[in-house]
C-alpha cells in the first residue's frame, strides 16, 4: 500500500478524457453522455451496479466498440480509435472482465497475439520472460492456456497489457477470480505502476478494495455518470449507496434458525473430472445441517464446479451412499430424481447453465419445474402453470422485465439472478445448493438475495453456499469450510474464521506455517 | 515402369483432387468456418475451368477460372454465414445444390469438346531415374502445386503471425475480436481460400485427369474431402497421409479385382467409406483423453459488437 | 395424323456422352428427318425410382403420341402408364414387357462386342486384355461372354482381366481401372462405362481401347480400335413415320449390326489383315452366318450350356445371361 | 461501406412471418431475370413452374406423393437439429428402411401371406431406419466420432448394400437377371387412396407425423428436452436431460422416419426394390427441414412448396425446353434467401458507410 494521498488532478493535464460519450443499443443507453478525465500516476475506479454501462465505457476507450454520440482526447487531442490495435499503438492496455484468451495456444502465443507484432517471436518472447520476472508474474510461456489455473490466465492478461509498456491500463474486474493474496500481490503491481507514472482505470465490485487501492472514483448508474468522488473519503455504504441509487438494508439473520438434523451427507466422495482440464475430488466428506448455511470458499477452479455437478447429480457419484439427501441415498439419482426428493440447485453461470438464454422465462421455470412440480401432466406441458410459477417468481424477487414473459437473455445480470434464485426458493426445498450466488451481482441484488437464501434456512432447509466472496460468506454463514485441489478443509464456525485463515487455507497451506508469497503460488500452480 | 511405380502414381493423380480440395477446407475450418459445399465449388470449377482451357488453350488459364469459380462460390456462401450469420450447414448443402446446377448451366456448351491434358513434367536426367523418376519429376503441375499448397498451409500455420491469428480466430472469436482482430474479415479470407482450393481441385478433374468436362464428373469427391479434414485432425501433415490412403484404397481395389481376387466389388466399392468411419472412430476415440483438436469455433455463427 | 408429339424419358443428362446423350442424338436425328412432322420434348436426369411414373404420364398427359423411355429401370412404370393411356404408344428400350400399345427396343450389342473381341485377340501382345464393368446385368455379361468367345477364335489362350466400378459414369474412377489395367499388363482395354475417360488414359499408355456408345476417336485418334455406336436414329425415325402413318403396332425389336441399330466404328489403329479380319466378322454376323452365341456355349464349369435356341442360345437366354463362359477365370460379383 | 447485423433483443415475430414471403418474392425476381436472359417470357415461366401445378388434380396429388417422403424424413431430421444433432444421412436410413421392409415383401412373393405383410414391411423399415442411424449415433455417444461425416459415409455403404441385394440374392428369379425384385403383391403394397392417380395411404401417415411432431414439440416435455438440449446442452444437462440420450433418441426417431419412408416409396410409388429408388430424398429433405425453419408445419409447406417447384421444373422442361439444371439453380438460390430473410428474425441490418463507420 502507498502512503501517498490523492493526486490533485487539477493541478496536471489529463492523459485520457471521454468527453459525453454515448452508447445506444437500440433503443437502449448504455452509456449516456458520460464524461471523465484519467489522469497519470492515478488510480481511477470506475464504479456502478450491473449493466450501469462500465465494461461499455471502457470498450470504447480501447476502440472494441465506437460511441454513439461523444469524444475521446488524448493529451488534450481529440482522437478516433478505430480498433483496439489503433489503441495500443497510443499506449492503452486492456485487461478483460471476460477472459480474451486463447485456450488451444501457448501462453507466449497468446501474448503474442495481445502485441503488434513488431518484433520477432524470440524477441517477444524474451521480453515476456523478462516482465514477468520483473513484476513477480511467473508464467511459463510455452504451456497451453486451457492447462492453467484461472489466477494464471488471469497473470496472462495483465502480463500481456503490461508487455506493451501501456500509459494508460485499463483493468475491468481483475480481482474477480483472485484469491485475497493473489489481490494483494496484483495491488502491489499497480501500486508500482501508478508510481511509474502511468494511469490506472480500474473496475471493481469490492468496495474496500476501491478504497484501498484508488484515489478518484468515477459512479455510473444506469448509463449516466452519477458522481466523481475521492474514495477514500466516502464509506463503503456511501459509494454504494450512489451506485445503487438507495439505502440497502443490511441481511437480517432470522430469529428461528434452530439448526436440526443434517440434511445434506456428503460421505467420502472422491471423482475424477469429466474433462481433462477438470480438478479430481478427493475425499470429500460434509454434514449440512437444517436451519443452517454452510459456506464453500474457495478461489474458482479448484474442484467447486466438480462438486456442484456432483451434488446436483449432473454428473453421477460413483457410489450410490456419497450423497445422502434428507436420509436417502442419492449418489446415482439423476437430477431429477434428486430435486424430487426436494433438493434445488443454481449453479454459477446464469445463461447458458441455469437458464436457457434463448427460451422464454416460463419455458426456463420448466427448465428445474418440471421434476417436482405440476407443470408436467402425462407427459405433457401446463402452460398456465408454468406463466404462474415466473409472476410469483417476478412479484416475491422483484425482478425487473420489460414484459411478462420475455427470453431469459434479455434480462439484466442481477434480475435473472434473482429469477432463478426465486425460481428454486419458491419451490421451498430442503436443500439448496447454490453457487456463486451474487457472483457480478450489483449490491441491490445481492442484499436480496442473501436475505433470501437466510430466510430459506430459517424455515428449516439446509443451504450449501459455495461462493468465492468472503465478506458474503461471512455475512451469510453459520460455518465455512474452504475447498483447495479438490480437497474440502474442516468447517470452521463463521465467527471464528477470519480473513487471513480463510486466505490460507484457499492456498493449501496448514494456517500456521504458510507466508503468504508461498501460498499465492501456490495458488496459482 | 514397374507396377508398384505405376500404382503410386495412379494413387498420387487420384489423391491429388481430394489433396486441393481438403488443404483449403482446412484453412477454411482452421478459421472456425464449416463450409460443407465443396462439392458445390469443386463442380463448378470442374466446368469453369473446363471452359476457360477451351477458350484460351491453356491449362494455366483454364485452372485460374477454376480459382475463380470456386472462389465466386464460396463468396456468396460467406455473405450469408458471415455477413448474415445463417446457419453454416443449411448454407453449405444449398451451396452444393446451387453449385451443380450452375455448373450443368455452363457446362453444358461443352460437353464431348476436347483439350490438351495438363502436361507432366519432363526433366531429361531426372524423370528417367528408375523407380522415384516418375513419381519425383514426372507429374503434372496439379501435383506439385498440392504438395507446395500443404507445406505452404503448415508453413503458414505454424511458422507465421498471419498463421497465428488464423489460428487464434479459429480457436476463439471472441477473444479475438477483444483483442481488435477482424474476425469476418479473416474468415472471408479463409473461405475464399477455401474456395479458391475446391475450384482448383475441380479444375483438375477436367485439366488433368480426364481431359473432358461432364455434368457431375466430381462425383463425391467434395464429400470426401470434408471428410479428411475431420481424418486429419485439422493437421496439414496428416491431411497428406490422409489423402493418400484414401486415394490408395480406392486404387488398389481396383488392381484387387483386376488380380481376381474375387470380392463382393460393392464391398470393395465401399470400402474407402468403411475405413474412413473406422479411422474417425478411432481418432475421435484417441483424442477422448487429450480433448478435441477441433477448432473451439467451428461452425458457430460470430456477429461481432460494435 | 400430320404431325405428332414425340417424348423421351432420359436418365442421365443429355451431356453424359454416354447412354442419354446418344439417345439424344437419335432424337435430334429423328426432328431432323421428320421437320415439322415432329415436335419433341425430353426430360432429362429422370430417376428409376418413384419419379419415373410421373414424368411418362406428365409427357402423356400434355399430348404426346409416342413416347420413348430409355431406360431398363423405366420398366414398371412405362407399362403401368401405358395401361393408362391406351391411345398413347410406348415404346420401353432394354426391357421385357410389353402391352398392347408397348413395345421395346433394345440393341444386340453383344454381337459388336464379339468383333471387339477378335480384334483385340489379334491385337494384344500381351494376351490379356482389360475390360471396364458397370453392373453385373445380364447386358454387360453377355457383352463380357462374347468379347472372350471372340478372342478366343484367335487366341485361345486369351486373358480377360475385369474390373467392376459400380457406376456408370464416374470418369475419374473410370480413369483409375484404366489405369489399373494397364498398370497390369494389360494392352487391350475395352469398357462398359459411359465416359471417354479410359479411353484417354489408353492414349496415354499407348495402348488400345475401343469407344462405348458412340464413336470416341477424337478421344483417342491413335488408340481407338473401333466402338459400339448406339445407332437409335433410325429406329426413332421408323417408328415415328409408323405413328404418323398410322400403322405403329407394338412390337419387341432387338436390333443388331444388320439392322443397324449397333454400328461399328471404322476400323483404325490395326493392320490391314486384322482389318480385314473385324471386317468379315461383321459380315458373316449381318448375313447370319456367325453367331456370338453358337452352341455349344460353354461355361465355366467346363459343361456346355443348354442350347434352348436350336443352333444358339435363345433370346431369353441372352437377355438373362448370368453365367461366365470358359476362360473366364473370375466370379460374377453377386452370384453364386 | 460494410453490413453490421445488430442482435435483437427478442425475436422478431412480424419478420417470422414476414421473410418467407420475402424469400419468395425475392426467388420470384431472380427467376424472372434468368428467363429474361434466357429469352423466355418470365410471366408464363413463374407461371408454369407454380401456378399449373395447383390447377389440376393429378399434379395435385403428384405433388403430395412427391412431397410425402420429404415431409417425413425432413420431420425426423428437424428434431435432430433442434436437439444440436447433424444426422445427414437420412439418405442412407431412407434405402436401408427400404431394403429391411422389403425383406418381407420378397420372402412373402407368392406365398399368399395375408395382409399383414404390409403393416410388417413398415415396422421392419422404421426399424431398419432407425438401426441404421444407431450406427452414428453410436460413433457419437461413445466414442465421439464427428456424426455428420459418419452417417454421410454410410449413405454410400447403405447404397452398395441395397445394390449389392438386389443384383444378387434378391433378384428376381424371374425377372431375367435384371437388378430388381419381383414387382410386390397386393398385399405388400401401399395402396393407392384416390383414383386417377397415385395419391397412396402413405401421405396419410405423413400428415399423422406432421400433426404428432408438432404436438410433441409444441405441447410435451420430450419436445422441450430437444428444443433445450439444442438451444442450450449445460443448461439442458442441469434439467436432467441427457444429452446423449438425446442424441441416441434423435436418431432413432429421424432414422425409424427415414426408414419408414423409405419403404413407403418402395412398397407405394415404385412398388418393386431396386436401385435408384430415391432420387436423393435424404438430402432434399435437410433443405426441406431448413425451409420449413424445423418446424414441423412449416416443413409441411416447405415440402409441398419444394415438391411444386419439382413438378414445375418438369412442366418447365416440357413445354419451355428449359433444361433441369435451371430449376436446381432455382433451389439452391431459394434456399439461400430463406436461410438470407431469416436472419432478420434475430438480427436488424445497418449498412454503414466508410464515414459512419470511423464515427
Ligand atoms: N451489444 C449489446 N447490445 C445490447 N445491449 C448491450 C450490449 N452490450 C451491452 N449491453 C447492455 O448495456 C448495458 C451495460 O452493459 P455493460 O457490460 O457495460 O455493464 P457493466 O457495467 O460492465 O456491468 P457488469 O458489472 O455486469 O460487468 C447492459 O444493460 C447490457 O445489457
Ligand atoms: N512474428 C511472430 N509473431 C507472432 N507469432 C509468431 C511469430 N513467429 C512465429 N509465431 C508463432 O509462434 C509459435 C512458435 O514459433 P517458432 O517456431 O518461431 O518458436 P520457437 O520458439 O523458435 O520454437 P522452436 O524452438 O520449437 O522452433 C508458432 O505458433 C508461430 O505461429
Ligand atoms: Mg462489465
Ligand atoms: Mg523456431
Amino acid at each position: 500500500m502507498t502512503d501517498q494521498g490523492p493526486a490533485n488532478p487539477s493541478a496536471r493535464a489529463p492523459l485520457l478524457q471521454a468527453i459525453g460519450i454515448t452508447k445506444r443499443y437500440g433503443t437502449f443507453l448504455a452509456n449516456d453522455d458520460v464524461s471523465i478525465d484519467l489522469y497519470p500516476g492515478e488510480i481511477h475506479a470506475l464504479l456502478g451496479e450491473n449493466g450501469a454501462g462500465k465494461s461499455t465505457l471502457v470498450k470504447t476507450m480501447y476502440g472494441l466498440i465506437q460511441p454513439s454520440a461523444g469524444e475521446l482526447r488524448w493529451l488534450g487531442e481529440k482522437i478516433e480509435l478505430s480498433g483496439p490495435s489503433d489503441a495500443r499503438a497510443r499506449g492503452i492496455a486492456m485487461v478483460f472482465q471476460h477472459f480474451s484468451l486463447f485456450d488451444n495456444l501457448t501462453v507466449a502465443e497468446n501474448v503474442a497475439l495481445g502485441l503488434d507484432g513488431k518484433e520477432t517471436f524470440a524477441a517477444m518472447s524474451a521480453r515476456l520472460a523478462q516482465v514477468s520476472r520483473d513484476y513477480g508474474l511467473p508464467l511459463d510461456p510455452r504451456r497451453e492456456v486451457w492447462r492453467l489455473s484461472v489466477g494464471e490466465r488471469q497473470r496472462i492478461e495483465i502480463v500481456r497489457a503490461l508487455m506493451q509498456n501501456p500509459k494508460l491500463l485499463i483493468l475491468d474486474e481483475p480481482t474477480a477470480v483472485l484469491t485475497p493474496q493473489e489481490a494483494d500481490l496484483l495491488f502491489t503491481v499497480l501500486d508500482r505502476l501508478k508510481g511509474e507514472g502511468r494511469a490506472l482505470l480500474y473496475i471493481s465490485h469490492k468496495l474496500d478494495e476501491v478504497k484501498r487501492l484508488c484515489d478518484t472514483a468515477t459512479i455510473l448508474r444506469g448509463g449516466k455518470k452519477i458522481a466523481t468522488c475521492n474514495p477514500r473519503s466516502e464509506t463503503a455504504a456511501s459509494m454504494a449507496r450512489m451506485m445503487v441509487g438507495a439505502e440497502i438494508g443490511e441481511v437480517k439473520a432470522t430469529t428461528a434458525r434452530a439448526v436440526t438434523i443434517p440434511r445434506l451427507l456428503i460421505r467420502d466422495l472422491s471423482m475424477a473430472p469429466d474433462d481433462p482440464h477438470g480438478t479430481y475430488l478427493r475425499n470429500i466428506s460434509l454434514e449440512v445441517f437444517g436451519g443452517e448455511i454452510l459456506g464453500i470458499a474457495g478461489v474458482a477452479g479448484n474442484g467447486q464446479d466438480e462438486f456442484f455437478s456432483a451434488l446436483s447429480g449432473e454428473r453421477l457419484a460413483p457410489y450410490e451412499d456419497n450423497v445422502i439427501i434428507d436420509g436417502e441415498a442419492a449418489g446415482n439419482l439423476s437430477v431429477t430424481q434428486r430435486r424430487k426428493l426436494g433438493a434445488a440447485f443454481v449453479p454459477e453461470e446464469r445463461l447458458g447453465h441455469g437458464t436457457a438464454p434463448r427460451m422464454k422465462l416460463s419455458e426456463n421455470a420448466l427448465l428445474t419445474g418440471h421434476a417436482a412440480s405440476h407443470m408436467v401432466n402425462h407427459g405433457f406441458i401446463d402452460r398456465p402453470a408454468t406463466l404462474k410459477a415466473v409472476d410469483t417468481t417476478t412479484k416475491t424477487f422483484d425482478v425487473r422485465k420489460a414484459k411478462r414473459d420475455p427470453e431469459a437473455a434479455s434480462l439484466s445480470g442481477g434480475n435473472l439472478q434473482k429469477f432463478i434464485v426465486g425460481r428454486e426458493i419458491l419451490r421451498e426445498p430442503g436443500v439448496l445448493v447454490v453457487s456463486q450466488p451474487t457472483w457480478g451481482v450489483d449490491a441491490g441484488a445481492a442484499a436480496v438475495i442473501r436475505q433470501a437464501l437466510v430466510d430459506l434456512s430459517g424455515r428449516g432447509s439446509a443451504v450449501l453456499v459455495i461462493s468465492q466472496d468472503l465478506d458474503e460468506l461471512a455475512e451469510i454463514s453459520d460455518r465455512i469450510a474452504v475447498m483447495f485441489h479438490g480437497t474440502l478443509s474442516e468447517p470452521v464456525v463463521a465467527a471464528n474464521a477470519t480473513r487471513e485463515k480463510l486466505g490460507l487455507l484457499m492456498g493449501g497451506a496448514a494456517p500456521e506455517t504458510a507466508t503468504v508469497e508461498e501460498v499465492s503460488h501456490a495458488a496459482g500452480a | 515402369m514397374g507396377l508398384v511405380e505405376a500404382i503410386i502414381i495412379s494413387i498420387i493423380a487420384a489423391s491429388t483432387p481430394l489433396l486441393l480440395a481438403a488443404a483449403g477446407e482446412l484453412i477454411v475450418e482452421r478459421s472456425g468456418v464449416l463450409n460443407l459445399g465443396v462439392e458445390g465449388m469443386m463442380i463448378m470449377g470442374a466446368a469453369c475451368g473446363f471452359a476457360g482451357a477451351w477458350l484460351t488453350g491453356s491449362t494455366f488459364i483454364g485452372a485460374l477460372f477454376g480459382i475463380a469459380a470456386g472462389m465466386a462460390l464460396s463468396f456468396v456462401f460467406a455473405v450469408l454465414t458471415l455477413g448474415l450469420a445463417v446457419n453454416q450447414v443449411a448454407a453449405g448443402l444449398a451451396l452444393t445444390i446451387l453449385g451443380v446446377g450452375l455448373s450443368g448451366l455452363i457446362g453444358a456448351g461443352f460437353v464431348g469438346e476436347k483439350i490438351v491434358p495438363a502436361p507432366q513434367l519432363y526433366l531429361p536426367v531426372l524423370t528417367g531415374i528408375p523407380l522415384i523418376g516418375r513419381i519425383l519429376f514426372g507429374q503434372d503441375g496439379f501435383v506439385y502445386v498440392s504438395i507446395a499448397l500443404v507445406v505452404g498451409i503448415w508453413w503458414f500455420l505454424y511458422r507465421t503471425r498471419g498463421g497465428l491469428i488464423l489460428r487464434a480466430v479459429g480457436d476463439s472469436h471472441t477473444s479475438a475480436h477483444a483483442l481488435g482482430y477482424p474476425v469476418l474479415k479473416i474468415r472471408l479470407l479463409a473461405v475464399l481460400f477455401g474456395g479458391g482450393c475446391a475450384g482448383l481441385a475441380g479444375a483438375f478433374l477436367p485439366l488433368a485427369y480426364t481431359p473432358f468436362f461432364i455434368p457431375g464428373m466430381t462425383a463425391g469427391r467434395g464429400w470426401i474431402a470434408l471428410a479428411l479434414v475431420v481424418f486429419s485432425s485439422w493437421l496439414p501433415g496428416r491431411l497428406v497421409a490422409g489423402a493418400y490412403l484414401f486415394g490408395a484404397v480406392s486404387i488398389l481395389q481396383l488392381h484387387a479385382q483386376a488380380f481376381g481376387l474375387g470380392i463382393p466389388s460393392q464391398l470393395m466399392t465401399a470400402m474407402p467409406y468403411l475405413a474412413t468411419v473406422i479411422v474417425l472412430v478411432i481418432i475421435s476415440r484417441a483424442r477422448g483423453a487429450a480433448g478435441s483438436v477441433a477448432p473451439a469455433s467451428l461452425g458457430i455463427v460470430f456477429v461481432p459488437d460494435r | 395424323a400430320d404431325k405428332i408429339k414425340v417424348g423421351f424419358i432420359y436418365l442421365g443428362p443429355v451431356g453424359d456422352l454416354g447412354w442419354t446423350y446418344m439417345h439424344e442424338v437419335g432424337r435430334q436425328m429423328m426432328v431432323k428427318e421428320l421437320g415439322d412432322k415432329v415436335e419433341t420434348t425430353y426430360l432429362e436426369n429422370v430417376n428409376e425410382g418413384p419419379d419415373s411414373e410421373r414424368s411418362i404420364v406428365q409427357l402423356a398427359r400434355t399430348g404426346h403420341d409416342l413416347i420413348f423411355t430409355t431406360s431398363f429401370g423405366y420398366m414398371d412404370p412405362t407399362l403401368k402408364v401405358a395401361k393408362q393411356f391406351p391411345k398413347i404408344k410406348f415404346e420401353h428400350a432394354t426391357g421385357f414387357k410389353n402391352a398392347p400399345n408397348m413395345g421395346t427396343y433394345s440393341g444386340r450389342f453383344y454381337e459388336g462386342r464379339y468383333i471387339q473381341g477378335v480384334i483385340a485377340g489379334k491385337m494384344s501382345k500381351t494376351g490379356t486384355l482389360g475390360y471396364i464393368a458397370s453392373f453385373p446385368i445380364p447386358e454387360v455379361i453377355s457383352g463380357i461372354n462374347a468379347t472372350i468367345l471372340g478372342a478366343q477364335t484367335v487366341n485361345p489362350n486369351i486373358k480377360l482381366k475385369i474390373i467392376w466400378v459400380n457406376t456408370w459414369f464416374d470418369p475419374g474412377k473410370e480413369a483409375d481401372a484404366a489405369k489399373a489395367l494397364a498398370d497390369q499388363g494389360v494392352d487391350v482395354i475395352m469398357q462398359h462405362t459411359d465416359s471417354p475417360a479410359a479411353m484417354q488414359v489408353a492414349a496415354q499408355r499407348g495402348i488400345y481401347a475401343f469407344g462405348q456408345d458412340s464413336d470416341m476417336i477424337k478421344f483417342g485418334p491413335k488408340t481407338q480400335l473401333t466402338a459400339i455406336i448406339n445407332n437409335w436414329g433410325p429406329y426413332y425415325v421408323k417408328q415415328a413415320k409408323a405413328a404418323l402413318a398410322g400403322t405403329w403396332k407394338a412390337e419387341d425389336t432387338w436390333d443388331g449390326l444388320k439392322e443397324k441399330m449397333v454400328l461399328m466404328a471404322p476400323y483404325t489403329n490395326m493392320p490391314d489383315d486384322v482389318k480385314a479380319l473385324a471386317e468379315k466378322t461383321e459380315a458373316a454376323i449381318i448375313a447370319g452366318e456367325l453367331h456370338p452365341f453358337k452352341c455349344p456355349v460353354i461355361g465355366q464349369d467346363g459343361k456346355a450350356v443348354e442350347c434352348k435356341g436350336g443352333k444358339n442360345l435363345d433370346a431369353g437366354q441372352i437377355l438373362g445371361m448370368n453365367f461366365y463362359v470358359k476362360g473366364i477365370d473370375d466370379k460374377i460379383p453377386g452370384g453364386k | 461501406m460494410q453490413l453490421v447485423l445488430e442482435k435483437r433483443a427478442e425475436r422478431s415475430a412480424f419478420i417470422a412471418l414476414a421473410s418467407p414471403v420475402l424469400a419468395i418474392a425475392l426467388t420470384l425476381v431472380t427467376m424472372s431475370v434468368f428467363f429474361l436472359i434466357l429469352g423466355k417470357n418470365p410471366v408464363t415461366a413463374l407461371y408454369v413452374y407454380f401456378i399449373e401445378p395447383l390447377t389440376d388434380s393429378y399434379t395435385l396429388m403428384e405433388i403430395a406423393v412427391k412431397a410425402s417422403p420429404l415431409i417425413m424424413i425432413a420431420i425426423g431430421l428437424s428434431l435432430c437439429y433442434l436437439a444440436n444433432v447433424w444426422n445427414i444421412g437420412a439418405e442412407g436410413q431412407f434405402l436401408i428402411g427400404a431394403v429391411t421392409g422389403s425383406y418381407l415383401a420378397v420372402v412373402t412373393n407368392g406365398t399368399g401371406a395375408g395382409p399383414w405383410v404390409l403393416p410388417a414391411m413398415l415396422v421392419m423399415g422404421a426399424l431398419g431406419g432407425a438401426l441404421w442411424a444407431m450406427i452414428p449415433a453410436l460413433c457419437k455417444t461413445r466414442f465421439g466420432a464427428n456424426e455428420i461425416l459418419v452417417s454421410l459415409m454410410l449413405v454410400y455403404v447403405a447404397d452398395l448394400i441395397l445394390d449389392y441385394l438386389v443384383r444378387g440374392p434378391w433378384r428376381d428369379p424371374k425377372g431375367m437377371n435384371f437388378p430388381t425384385t419381383a414387382s410386390f403383391d397386393p398385399v405388400a403394397t401401399v395402396p393407392v387412396i384416390m383414383d386417377g392417380g397415385r395419391l397412396h395411404a402413405g401421405v396419410i401417415l405423413t400428415v399423422l407425423v406432421v400433426i404428432a411432431a408438432a404436438v410433441m414439440l409444441g405441447r410435451s416435455i420430450k419436445g422441450f428436452e430437444i428444443r433445450v438440449v439444442g438451444a442450450a446442452p449445460r443448461a439442458a444437462r442441469f434439467a436432467g436431460f441427457s444429452s446423449e440420450k438425446l442424441v441416441i433418441f434423435t436418431f432413432a426417431v429421424s432414422g425409424a422416419l427415414a426408414g419408414l419412408a423409405g419403404i413407403i416409396e418402395v412398397a407405394g410409388p415404385v412398388g418393386v426394390l431396386q436401385p435408384g429408388i430415391s432420387p436423393g430424398y435424404g438430402f432434399t429433405a435437410i433443405i426441406v427441414a431448413f425451409l420449413g425453419r424445423l418446424n414441423p408445419v412449416g416443413i409441411l409447406v416447405a415440402g409441398l412448396f419444394l415438391a411444386l417447384t419439382f413438378i414445375g421444373g418438369e412442366g418447365a422442361q416440357i413445354s419451355m425446353k428449359v433444361p433441369l439444371d435451371l430449376t436446381k439453380v432455382f433451389q439452391g438460390m431459394l434456399l439461400f434467401y430463406v436461410l438470407a430473410c431469416d436472419s432478420l428474425i434475430l438480427y436488424r441490418i445497418r449498412l454503414l458507410t466508410t464515414k459512419q463507420k470511423a464515427a
